[in-house]
């Protein structure tokens, strides 16, 4: 049986370290909060100009300018700090943040990935996704198996417009979790969710990938 | 010396705009927009403008009201999403769009405060943002050049100003308003509140006086909430 | 999570240093120098540094005391006045210097912390600085390009840090140490007072914790002043 | 009969304008405080990272932590602020100073100027210097017409390593005050010390010069 969407947040969340600092992307990846393990502390950066964010506020407490980068209201934490958006773009850029996990609409078997637009059908842009694949130290892409007509998003190249090239270094899809070597490119199959079998994940798989021994 | 602070934001806007001029605005999602100055702008009646942005407002806030006027011909921004007035205009040919990963957008602004005319970035290399840039490899990874930006005004919006125009922001709000203050020709600053000088902490002040012209007080002072995100609260305690 | 707060200077270096790597160390004139670290590398007996700092300390204080042990092999400064030892050790070939501009230098360091290899600068255009570096025009005018700084290590003084690493500094002992925190593999702060989370302002807190690997409490309090100016009080009013 | 040290600061003086934010080098160039036209404010920046610095202090009164970028005790005003070292430079180099004074050994007619060492004599570094001269908007070298030995110091050409090249507006000498055009190059004789003579300026002047109609 595929992973829910909690289910790939909660996989997700076991790549996290004890004092990582960790950008959260908009959809699944923002599930992962949710999920981080025991005994584990991490920090969240939001791109639009803090570190330390804290969790939805208590309603009525909704602050207009306490922000996330998805938008959404959140809260301080005792430990947060505020600066502005050339500082938080440096911070991202400059490789201080341990890890990032962002939702995908395609992924390529040499760590590509497209995530930020469908060309003719919607018009939104980037925002800081081109700047967190390129500067943050571990890439984590949370992504659908494969479309709704059932044609796989892990493919051997993209054919949608590039967030960025051989970035991302691990891919958690409803059905299993890649590993992908974006310096010599190649994917890993490395996790199935439990039922799926190795048959489905290949005939669901455009690109090729290797299972780990 | 000349006061700094104008008692209306059309004073504050006498003599600087020009049809055709390029304008930076603060602010990220619907926090921290020169809400007073963008409705004074609409009013100027200023057209052919380049406004650089974040974003471009939603419907019926922020620089949406430069957009329903036909004042803005083209945006330099990284997300104009949930706007369907921007789709359609850009759609129609009527607005021009340059779309920048946010954080090249907002270096390039920080560059044009500080003199640095271009710089390099990993961000953006084997995309569409790459394409015509010069590119050069910096100990053996591959980047992109990008040039600076400046605006003939920017403005931008504060939590509090003194009189010599230092300014402070508040949280999140902060986002692209301290770098664009650097940026503009002229810049304008919005402020819920004015101070005397010595009101502010030194050592806090996020925009040197140097940077700001001109400070008037908002007049647009609703804070509007774009994704309202809360969770339940705890069971009360019992005394 | 594993705290940054270390017991001593000593243990905040250990596994850290090396001979041979590079060391940022904030500080302007004699103010805002991490003198605790410092003294604690000259214990270390770690060999041929490379030390990027604007000044090189004055007598007996500060960088000062690295060169006297001969540790330092290379500086990176813009102003290395006022400092006889290093100019003996200069002329007997035994310190190799590198001149940077002020504003070059900070911004190179800026540069390492930001991803940005390199950017261009009018400063040092048609000086000895300019030698042997790529020239361009923009908009008519000419620049040189300069490339980033990092260090293996940088060291650098702050007033306060809570617990999470969060620094802010006071008045101009701030100069060039946050920028280096930035620009560090490893980062070590040492400060005057460490406060629990909660105790300084988010909206002002100068050097956020990610930059900020390790904390001590400054053990050399001891602040000189190497150009005392003062003027007369006014004569005592009559109360 | 030349102008003091003083004097030289007070003519000096007379190029601020109300508003103006000015950086003030070194030796003369910290004089001009002293001589600052009643009616005119002006905002003192300090390239170690100050906005609005205020006089030397009372005795007793010195903060180690609060200097100037001669390494002078000085004081903080209600207006000040306080910045890093990028940032400041950022103010520098991007043009927000109006205008710079600063001490000089020898200033060329096509405005190069040179004021940060002599070869084999000194080693100090160039400091701020290079970043004032190419950055600020307006560039006032205040300096001794010649030396010692009655040698010109503004001449055809610099022959000590250059400061910056073309970015000289204004000379203040103790003998007179010469205009430059730092585009089309060109000294203009505008003012000379009471009792001086143009003879005098002439013989003193190794560098070509036009005098002002």
């Amino acid at each position: 049986m595929p992973w829910t969407r909690e289910q790939m947040a909660a996989r997700a969340a076991r790549e996290l370290q004890d004092g990582f600092y960790v950008n959260l992307g908009i959809g699944i990846p923002t599930l992962v909060a949710n999920y981080i393990p025991d005994g584990i502390e991490v920090t969240l950066q939001s791109e639009n100009g803090m570190l330390g964010m804290g969790p939805f506020p208590y309603e009525g407490d909704e602050d207009p300018d306490l922000i996330n980068a998805g938008k959404q209201t959140i809260t301080q934490l005792p430990s947060s700090s505020y600066f502005n958006s050339a500082e938080s773009f440096a911070m991202i850029r400059g490789g201080h943040i341990d890890l990032t996990f962002l939702g995908a609409m395609e992924v390529s078997q040499n760590g590509d990935i497209a995530n930020w637009t469908i060309p003719g059908k919607m018009l939104k842009g980037m925002g800081g996704a081109m700047d967190l694949v390129a500067g943050v130290k571990r890439v984590v892409a949370l992504m659908e198996h494969a479309n709704k007509a059932g044609v796989s998003k892990i493919v051997k190249q993209c054919t949608l417009p590039l967030t960025g090239s051989a970035c991302v270094d691990l891919v958690v899809t409803d059905l299993c979790v890649f590993n992908l070597d974006r310096h010599q490119g190649g994917l890993t199959l490395i996790e199935m969710a439990p039922g799926v079998t190795l048959a489905e994940i290949k005939a669901k798989t455009e690109a090729n990938f290797t299972t780990s021994a | 010396m000349a006061t700094k602070i104008y008692p209306t934001a059309q004073a504050a806007l006498a003599g600087v705009v020009f049809d055709g001029m390029t304008v930076m605005s603060g602010g990220f999602g619907l926090a921290g927009n020169p809400e007073t100055l963008i409705d004074a702008l609409k009013a100027s009646g200023v057209r052919n403008l380049t406004v650089i942005s974040n974003n471009c407002g939603a419907d019926g806030f922020g620089l949406w009201a430069l957009l329903d006027t036909g004042q803005i011909t083209k945006m330099i921004s990284s997300y104009v999403g949930e706007n369907k007035l921007f789709e359609q205009l850009f759609h129609d040919g009527k607005l021009e769009l340059e779309l920048n990963p946010q954080g090249t957008l907002a270096e390039r602004i920080r560059a044009g405060g500080a003199g640095i005319p271009a710089f390099y970035t990993k961000t953006g290399v084997g995309t569409v943002v790459a394409e015509g840039k010069p590119h050069e490899t910096f100990d053996g990874e591959l980047y992109i050049r990008e040039s600076w930006l400046k605006a003939d005004l920017a403005i931008v919006k504060a939590w509090k100003a003194d009189t010599a125009g230092n300014l402070v922001y508040r949280k999140t709000a902060r986002n692209f308003n301290p770098v664009m203050a650097t940026a503009g020709r002229v810049t304008i600053a919005e402020v819920e509140e004015i101070v005397e000088p010595g009101e502010l902490d030194a050592d806090a002040i996020h925009t040197p006086g140097i940077y700001v012209n001109r400070v008037i007080r908002c007049t647009v002072n609703e804070k509007l909430i774009e994704k309202r995100t809360v969770r339940p609260r705890p069971a009360k305690e019992t005394v």
